[in-house]
């Protein structure tokens, strides 16, 4: 019978998979965020079906706390209160994008299927508590260990984020910009 | 399609087509839409779908690599709304319409 | 795997109790024709027409997306601080501490250019 | 009963207890908040009904019920009213997420209520004074409390009105940049206690072994009677954390957005009748949230101060036989029930101090601008979080030699 880690699976799969479709197919993109949001609270829950237990908490806090409180704000800024065209125009457009993204999908699963499908199911890791905090800190002492460079050059790339933002925003337009 | 309960028994494949699905809603999200703000949101549900992925293989093949990837997949992601989020609020302050349309006067 | 059905269980009886209460006090309580002037927004004075320009200043943005960088800052952090010790007690001490001085030394140039530029000054 | 079962029904009914007893525990604060301010300007607070005024909290509830169901005209239906459900759920989340207590095992047996109602058998399990155990406790609960933003940006959106707009802008952005300074300041203490779990936490505080401070390899003991807290590693991340949380509940001196004076009342300006109350309880919730939190890290959890916890359990256990004497307990199991009772006393004296703090600080302080009050998030609380994180690892790493 469905387990519970199956159920799990089932019922955070097919939110993320509803909340997903919502984020593209709603007019309003306050809406949109909102479906956003839901999606990132269902894919940590994915994080944790799969033992990483840090990465959704990261997940949550990153994504969900973060991320897409900006997206609520500028779009608060924006004071957008519906959108006319909201999708693209063309009958042909829209026809070759979806068959597309058609043939893309049905590659994935063929590749999937072929590959994976007669694997054995995942071994059942050490459960409760203490697994998590092991798994975190081996997560840690990777980090600093093999992935160090890749660390400081986020550190870095963090930096220019937080140089360029600023700058951005400042920008009042026009090619020659004068302080404001 | 004959429901073998064998099949059911969540494994590796499962988690690979829930992010392949996920992937494409975004693809076509990001296809479809002509707000910009929309389109940033598709690209992080694309990000996440990648996200899933990552930590499945991690799980599966029992090393943390999985893992410390996703790390940096979410700080790329952050850093990727932040400034592409930014470019829409310049743009919406002179056109006063977010649509993707008027992204071109962007080039130099 | 309990522990995510709790946490689950808990989300939907919250949000269940939630949609309970907003149903039970809107279907309770009187219902007068609705007139309009109670309807207008609680504002002193004219209510203001739709905010056509938006005057709310790009202040809320700029500290959303500085809030997002350095929370991505302050998360690898933790993973530090919980092995910490591991590392100083193998004997890796002053690698560690080379490895985030790097990353904090970012931080602090990250934090001391957004102060020098005014980016979160809120009184202009 | 099976295994999963048992899991699911227990969880069910632990769930169902947590939530009411948070519900519950919101007005007895409101009546306490008031109380205390009254004695504090020496005048007297709801004394009416009821004794001591304890069921002027039920009738406002009611009364509360009672109110016109108002929905402002251009405003959003799910926006509006689906705030105060999410004004609720991160704050009970969290609040289960945190250990109220030693765990204790139930032997398989025949369980049955009053002695003679068989409620069929149950096998060994495990039962945690909390509602779930996540390994990574803190991570998950600073995850799921920065969910708080969202309820204020809903309620200010949904009401469609230019003032709570603006009041859900500015309580957000507040909000926001003191989770930065709340997440800082734990670094030190993590590093110190070097894990994430909540129960390893409280274990490394336990008054058994007193406080030692290990200053460039040389190890001091300090009097037994400064307990084994948390505090006395890390004080400048508890006085930070502390500070933060007062902004993160939107509590004085930090509740500018929706303080009356200012913003006509903030984001909840159009709501009325019971929607308010939930942003109230939503507001308690965090605030019992931070206080617990405060209480785990930096005062030693559901340990007593100066009782060992090995002491507490053989104390109940020889009281334990001289109550067999009286033949009231029959099962083992019950010698741990009453020890982990009284850790959840001494974890609840400990979360209701805090809640006295927030409650004097909150008529004491006059209220912050809101310019002065974010520089401090920004430009004073974060360097000095940043300043402890880096204090405590040069620390650790200079005094602890390589083993």
């Amino acid at each position: 019978m469905l387990s519970s880690q199956d159920f799990l699976f089932y019922f955070l799969g097919a939110l993320s998979l509803i909340f997903g479709l919502g984020v593209v197919l709603y007019r309003n993109p306050i809406y949109s965020a909102l479906c956003l949001v839901i999606t990132m609270i269902s894919v940590a829950g994915i994080f944790a079906t799969l033992d990483a237990w840090f990465i959704a908490g990261v997940q949550l806090i990153v994504y969900a706390g973060a991320v897409t409180v900006l997206f609520v704000m500028v779009l608060m800024l924006f004071d957008l209160k519906h959108e006319m065209k909201t999708f693209s125009k063309g009958v042909i457009g829209n026809g070759v994008k979806l068959a597309s993204s058609g043939v893309l999908l049905g590659m994935f699963s063929t590749y999937i299927w072929a590959t994976y499908a007669t694997e054995p199911t995942f071994k059942p890791m050490a459960a409760g508590a203490t697994s998590s905090i092991k798994a975190t800190k081996d997560l840690a002492t990777s980090l600093f260990t093999s992935y160090l460079f890749a660390f400081e050059v986020i550190g870095l790339l963090l930096l220019v984020i937080a140089v360029g933002a600023v700058t951005l925003s400042r920008i009042t337009g026009g090619t020659h910009h004068h302080a404001d | 399609m004959p429901i073998n309960p064998a099949a059911w028994k969540v494994g590796l494949d499962h988690y690979l087509y829930l992010s392949s699905l996920l992937f494409v809603f975004g693809m076509l999200g990001v296809l479809m839409r002509r707000n910009v703000i929309v389109i940033l949101m598709c690209i992080e549900l694309m990000l996440n779908a990648v996200n899933i992925s990552f930590i499945a293989f991690s799980r599966y093949a029992e090393n943390v690599n999985g893992q410390v990837m996703v790390f940096f997949v979410m700080t790329i992601a952050a850093a990727e709304a932040a400034v592409g989020l930014a470019l829409a609020v310049t743009v919406f302050k002179k056109f006063r319409e977010v649509n993707i349309r008027f992204f071109e006067h962007l080039k130099g | 795997m309990s522990a995510l059905l709790a946490f689950l269980i808990f989300v939907g009886i919250l949000a269940a109790f939630g949609g309970f209460l907003i149903v039970l006090s809107s279907s309770l309580g009187p219902r007068p024709k609705p007139n309009p002037a109670k309807n207008m927004p609680y504002e002193s004075g004219v209510a203001g027409t739709e905010t056509n320009e938006s005057r709310i200043s790009v202040k809320f943005y700029l500290t959303a997306i500085l809030f997002i960088i350095f929370d991505i800052e302050i998360i690898f952090m933790y993973p530090w601080a919980v092995s910490f010790m591991d590392f100083v007690k193998s004997g890796q001490g002053m690698y560690i501490l080379g490895a985030m001085g790097i990353f904090i030394l970012l931080f602090v140039v990250g934090l001391i250019w957004e102060v020098k530029s005014k980016a979160l000054d809120w009184n202009n | 009963m099976g295994k999963d079962g048992l899991e699911i029904t227990l969880n069910i009914v632990k769930m169902l207890v947590i939530f009411l007893v948070m519900v519950q525990l919101v007005p007895v604060l409101v009546w306490l908040e008031r109380r205390v301010s009254a004695f504090m300007q020496n005048r007297f607070g709801p004394n009416r009904v009821g004794p001591l005024g304890l069921i002027q909290l039920l009738a406002d509830a009611v009364k509360f019920l009672f109110k016109e169901p108002f929905f402002p005209e251009k405003g959003m239906a799910v926006m509006y009213y689906g705030a105060p459900i999410m004004a609720l759920i991160p704050g009970a989340l969290a609040l289960a997420a945190i250990p109220l207590g030693t765990p204790f095992h139930l032997e398989e047996a025949d369980w049955n209520l009053f002695g003679f109602i068989p409620l069929g058998h149950h096998p060994a399990y495990d039962f945690i004074l909390q509602g779930y155990d996540f390994g990574v406790g803190i991570v998950i609960v600073l995850g799921v409390s920065s969910l708080g933003a969202y309820s204020l940006l809903m309620a200010g959106w949904g009401s469609s009105n230019k003032y709570s707009l603006l009041g859900a802008l500015r309580a957000s952005a507040q909000m926001v940049s003191y989770e930065l300074a709340l997440g800082l300041s734990l670094v030190g203490i993590l590093m110190v206690f070097n894990t994430f779990s909540f129960y390893d936490i409280v274990a490394q505080q336990n008054p058994a072994n007193p406080l030692t401070f290990n200053f460039l390899g040389t190890v001091h003991t300090m009097p037994w009677w400064i307990p084994n807290w948390g505090i006395f590693y890390n004080p400048l991340g508890a006085l930070i954390f502390f500070c933060a949380s007062f902004a993160e509940t939107n509590r004085l001196p930090f509740d500018l957005p929706e303080a009356e004076g200012e913003l006509v009342a903030g984001f909840h300006t159009e709501y009325g009748g019971f929607a308010l109350l939930m942003f109230y309880i939503g507001e308690y919730g965090h605030m019992m949230v931070a206080s617990a939190l405060m209480a785990t890290f930096y005062f030693g959890g559901y340990t007593i101060p100066y009782v060992s916890n090995e002491a507490v359990a053989t104390f109940v256990s020889n009281t334990h036989h001289f109550l067999g004497a009286f033949d009231l307990s029959i099962h083992s199991n019950w010698a741990a029930f009453v020890t982990s009772l009284c850790f959840f006393v001494s974890m609840l004296v400990k979360i209701l101090f805090f809640l006295l703090i927030f409650i004097w600080v909150r008529w004491t302080l006059p209220r912050f601008r809101y310019d002065q009050l974010m520089d401090l998030g920004w430009k004073t609380m974060l360097p000095w979080a940043l300043f402890n994180t880096c204090l405590t690892a040069v620390w650790l790493a200079i005094s602890h030699k390589p083993v």
